[in-house]
């Protein structure tokens, strides 16, 4: 057990993994020598060299490829895409190969990748270095969409993702990665792709959200009991492809009030996902209309701005009490 | 302090080997005995069966829009013929003669265009990837392929096959990058057919052949005669041989003629002129082979007959095949998107399964 | 008035919009000699000669970008995607540039340009050609997304977008193509984008759809008449962003139900924020759960099980129903 | 039935005038009178004194991560010298210095590096884009100007810069494509500064130049020494004139180093060797120019100490201007997503301005 930061704790997934299997190969870039500009990438390049650690050409759209290519070939890359908002450029290899060989071949073709990337605001970048765009992956068939909000869970998903016999985004908070510690196993854990965790229990409203906005989101938890003196269940999805509703279900069932927490635009978000199935299946126990707390749809503004744009707890807080006090 | 122009360290070549008439230029002939040539005769008289009984079964709706390859025999089975079995093969949706050489199964070229996945299955013991529609969009995976085979150490090659078109395509530039980068067992091959579509050639790109692009990647490009299937056989074999020893890719541009409409949806009456066609019917692949293989007594007409009579048969055998196939298989729909079926698709799939239940009762009832 | 299909419809407005203003130019694969592979732009290369309808090379990205390059330098380019399928390979220049360069540059350029291309299924085409993805666009802030039902629709919406200072992406269902004819006026008609219509008026339950799903809903709506005395009211978005809002509000504030239809894929859909809308804003009204009539999440299947996996009226009336015995 | 090289009708140049003595090859020197010269010599000089400041402003935290240009001074002025007003630039990000040049406002350099979107605004009268940050991104859209400019028959030219890891975005490979095809007016600069953050040029492509890449897409390229702010400018010059003649585009590889790490966020020590760095030190553009000005006689060092105290004036002036500009303006957010606001924003703007007013009271009760 050591004390990590997601940094440190995804670095280790890493390792491990790559030390187990040598079909696991890492490319993108500056991964290599300069071990990844986030450093998540540290001591791999060294350790497992050239022919393991690839620093890739600046060709997103290729190294998306390349990677789908070589997962069809038999390995398992694990692709870095160096902020989430280059992603677009590989898009089409994403929506018609990455997501697709399984189905087109009935299953005899597999693209058992992992394209992780780091996304999300807050940390003073300049345009394009801020996203959260996620919803894209979710309404894609064929992907699994991880994202994590802590080191703890950050390790065990990554490692979880790199064995998955499918292709996986796994999109990394870019603000958690150095915010704080936890302690992670020495040896390697998986947690289960597609589950949801229960991270505080309660009993007055539901708090539903993920990666970059769970702290604010247990910070809001922890405001609402300490200033309005309200029980509040929060919910970390993990996985939101798919997407573990019957977790979602319950609590609302049981609490009959929900908030959605997300950086993404509000539009065709994930918030809109989750108010639909609740919608569906929770609908006899809604008390009060599911509010969404995420971002605007306007593009993410540059840094000057970026904290206003971004939900912070107060802001949560107030939706929650809006949905009490419906 | 000089101005002087740059000495390139690549440079870019032509070839043909035989000529129209069936005549061939024996320095450069390949070795290939009376079979080998046999084979390879046999599997472009097959492309081009298979081609006009699928344009008929079009026609009469037995089949869905697809894209003849007429014209474009010797180019497919020339590039085909050096691929090993273990290597691999990324083909173009224009060239079924390439695939059934690989050991796609007939009726799955037919299943392809008749909307089955079954069509796209590789079958068991064959390296290839099924037929990519977006244009453009799987050279770069066979970059990835051979980047695999070059970080396992394999002596594996990996072809991919792609139109003149597609070269426009950011893809598949970052295609060549990549191969050129990691030195990887690519061999490219451009089936220059001279449209995209109606767009000619000529509107594509303003670099006067396809092969120069690979200069641009640090490699060599070569233009060769597509209708001429030694000349496709002498330049692909070559460039296998120069990826298997570790030497890196090469770009092989095809040059040859879609001697139909681009699919069975398109009117080339639009766009280019009968006249052109016809002098490209002159360069008939099939014809200026034919008569290569009597001037050299590998064959005579009643054995070309035979052959003929023959793949009659097989691709009638393989229709036959493909009618029996053809058997919607709604339930299936779900069970491919992922290795299990996730929580949100199994409520989906019975959600499908009880509309469909219904529709069938009442389809019953009717 | 003329009788025309929707790609005669569709033809007329680029021909008068093109004579009207001449900043207009076209671009696009085999748009020109070819007249397009769905001739919607016919005869319009032979009128307005090749320096007005460009006949792009085989580069999505590339006719997107320069597109945008064109609309910057002062021209309005309409530019079409052979199928939406295809968009991909263009999706980041329309999300990093396209529909960025008017907030990016606080207003000083803009991209007024409109992005048609023909989407959705029923067409018996290979894998790519039956998408129906607009939830992109309707995720990504600075577009507008348009998608019209009929022929006098198509052309009035589409002379709206032509004229539209914001970039348009313009989604065309080619099962409507040739479907049928509409009444279309000679003179130039513009309806005004972000409005949605009410095509039957109802009281029992609110069908809402768009584009290629419209006709299907429309019959939905006659068979709940007809089969179950049920009186639906009938809503057709035409533009997904902005949306109606108010519109549909309206309608199932006083229907009290909801089914919402596409041939998209469910999650993240249309349909998802259509009822995190009416959560939102007609919470109190709502008797039963809004139910969603969508694709599924997975891939558009090959064609021979593109039928079962189209919505159809009998799927509409299954789900209006069970709404309705909720 | 030949197998033979093919004759390309383009051919890669080289180019250097001025050598790093300060040396000039008076065969080529281009003819620029005193002021121009000096001209040239300041707006050096503002772009490495600019570049300094900034690097210490970041270091201080008063703006934020940034891209520094040392190194790449002459690169910058030499091919922004020749545009005229009325051409269009779609610079990267990279070249302050040209973007100074060609009218943007001392202070929206920083501006744009501290996280107001005013930075990006064009200032009015300028016809250039802002820079934009996704690699490879822009080179597209000024191809998109180019043809813009040939369908209505103007006599502009558009100019873009972009680095050397640029090329391998499949955007930029279909610029180059574009403009060929439509023999639109563009000169294409690569920056080639040897490094796309830790990866260095010889790995990202196989080709020896960059500048050969032109062939592919038809056209002339040139590898310029990007040092020597003559040749750069005698290269753009015949680039700009053949694109104002209507005989489309080329491509200039500026061959130069990156002096610093690549943004304020990166360590080079990882990744290349002092010795290196050392040995482009040698090279340096400002040194070499000085010493053609006074060996020419254009200045003495009386002059040159002018031009650099005006230059820190000048600078200077632009942080203060600056520093008052660094107001946030949150109720501005909403405004520019479309010409008008639409009712979903309209309702979200007033959610987000409840929120900041409550926010702004809370703040002031404390
Ligand atoms: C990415 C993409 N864009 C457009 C299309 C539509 N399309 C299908 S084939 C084709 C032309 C292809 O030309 P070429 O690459 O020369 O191959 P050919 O058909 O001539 O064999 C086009 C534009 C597509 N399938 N994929
Ligand atoms: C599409 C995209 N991918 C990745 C990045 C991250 N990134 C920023 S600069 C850079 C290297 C650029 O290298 P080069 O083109 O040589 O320009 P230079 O920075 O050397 O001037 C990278 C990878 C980006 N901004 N955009
Ligand atoms: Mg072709
Ligand atoms: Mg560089």
């Amino acid at each position: 057990m050591a004390e990590l930061t997601m940094v440190k704790a995804l670095n280790l997934a890493l390792h491990q993994n790559m030390e187990a299997d040598p079909r696991v190969i890492i490319c993108g870039q500056d991964v290599g020598r300069d071990e990844g500009v986030f450093r998540v990438t540290e001591g791999l390049y060294n350790r497992f060299g050239e022919s393991r650690v690839l620093d890739s050409p600046l060709a997103e759209a290729g190294i998306i490829a390349t990677s789908i290519g070589m997962a069809l070939y038999g390995l398992r890359p694990i692709a870095e895409i160096q902020f989430s908002g280059f992603i677009y450029q590989g898009f089409h290899q994403i929506e018609q190969h990455m997501a697709r060989f399984r189905n087109r071949t009935r299953g005899r073709l597999t693209v058992p990748m992992v394209l992780r990337a780091p996304y999300g605001g807050g940390i003073r970048a300049v345009e394009h270095h801020s996203e959260s765009k996620e919803a894209y992956w979710v309404h894609t068939p064929g992907l699994k969409v991880v994202i994590p909000s802590g080191p703890r869970a950050a390790r065990a998903l990554l490692h979880a993702a790199i064995s998955d016999p499918d292709p996986v985004i796994f999109y990394e908070p870019k603000i958690l990665y150095r915010a704080f510690r936890e302690e992670v196993p020495d040896e390697p854990e998986s947690w289960e792709i597609g589950k949801a965790r229960i991270v505080r229990p309660g009993n007055d409203i539901t708090l539903i959200s993920y990666g970059s906005t769970m702290r604010v989101t247990q910070e809001a938890g922890d405001d609402l009991a300490d200033l309005h003196n309200i029980d509040a269940e929060v919910i970390d999805l993990m996985t939101i492809k798919p997407m573990d509703t019957d977790t979602i279900v319950q609590s609302v069932r049981k609490t009959g009030r929900a908030v959605v927490i997300h950086e993404g635009h509000r539009t065709c978000g994930v918030g809109a996902e989750i108010i639909a199935r609740l919608n569906e299946q929770a609908f006899d126990y809604l008390e009060a209309p599911i509010r969404r707390v995420t971002g605007y749809d306007i593009h993410f503004p540059y840094f000057s701005c970026e904290q206003v744009y971004l939900p912070d707890a107060e802001r949560i807080v107030r939706g929650a009490m809006d949905t009490l006090n419906y | 302090m000089p101005r002087r122009k740059l000495k390139l360290q690549h440079e870019v070549e032509e070839l043909s080997i035989l000529d129209v008439d069936g005549q061939v230029d024996t320095a450069l002939e390949p070795a290939l005995n009376h079979d080998e040539l046999l084979r390879i005769y046999r599997a472009m008289v097959l492309t081009r069966e298979l081609d006009d009984r699928m344009l008929k079964m079009q026609r009469q709706g037995r089949i869905g829009t697809f894209a003849p390859c007429r014209g474009q025999e010797a180019t497919q089975i020339g590039y085909i013929y050096p691929m090993q079995k273990e290597d691999w093969v990324v083909p173009s949706y224009r060239a079924p003669g390439a695939q059934i050489w690989r050991g796609w199964h007939l009726e799955q070229i037919l299943l392809f265009w008749n909307g089955y996945e079954e069509g796209a299955r590789t079958p068991e013991g064959v390296n290839d990837l099924p037929v990519a529609i977006p244009v453009g969009s799987h050279p770069i995976l066979a970059a990835g392929i051979g980047m695999g085979m070059k970080l396992q150490g394999t002596k594996q090659v990996v072809l991919t096959a792609f139109g003149d078109g597609s070269t426009s395509e950011g893809d598949v530039l970052e295609a060549f990058n990549f191969a050129g980068v990691y030195q990887a067992p690519v061999v490219f091959v451009c089936e220059n057919n001279q449209y995209a579509i109606s767009l000619p050639r000529a509107k594509q790109t303003r670099a006067e052949t396809i092969a120069q692009k690979a200069l641009a990647f640090g490699y060599d490009g070569i233009k060769v005669d597509g209708n001429d299937v030694l000349a496709m056989i002498v330049v692909t074999t070559e460039a296998v041989n120069k990826a298997r020893r570790g030497d890196g890719p090469t770009l092989i541009e095809a040059f040859t003629y879609r001697m139909q409409m681009h699919t069975t949806a398109d009117d080339p009456k639009k766009y280019r002129s009968d006249e052109e066609v016809k002098e490209w019917e002159k360069k008939c692949p099939l014809l200026r082979f034919e008569k290569y293989l009597i001037n050299k007594k590998a064959a005579d007409e009643k054995l070309l007959q035979e052959i003929h009579q023959d793949v009659i048969d097989e691709v009638q055998a393989g229709l036959e095949r493909f009618e029996k196939c053809c058997v919607p298989q709604p339930d299936k729909l779900f069970d491919y998107t992922y290795a299990q079926l996730t929580p949100e698709l199994q409520a989906q799939k019975e959600e499908f399964l009880a509309i469909l239940a219904q529709r069938d009762s009442r389809n019953r009832k009717h």
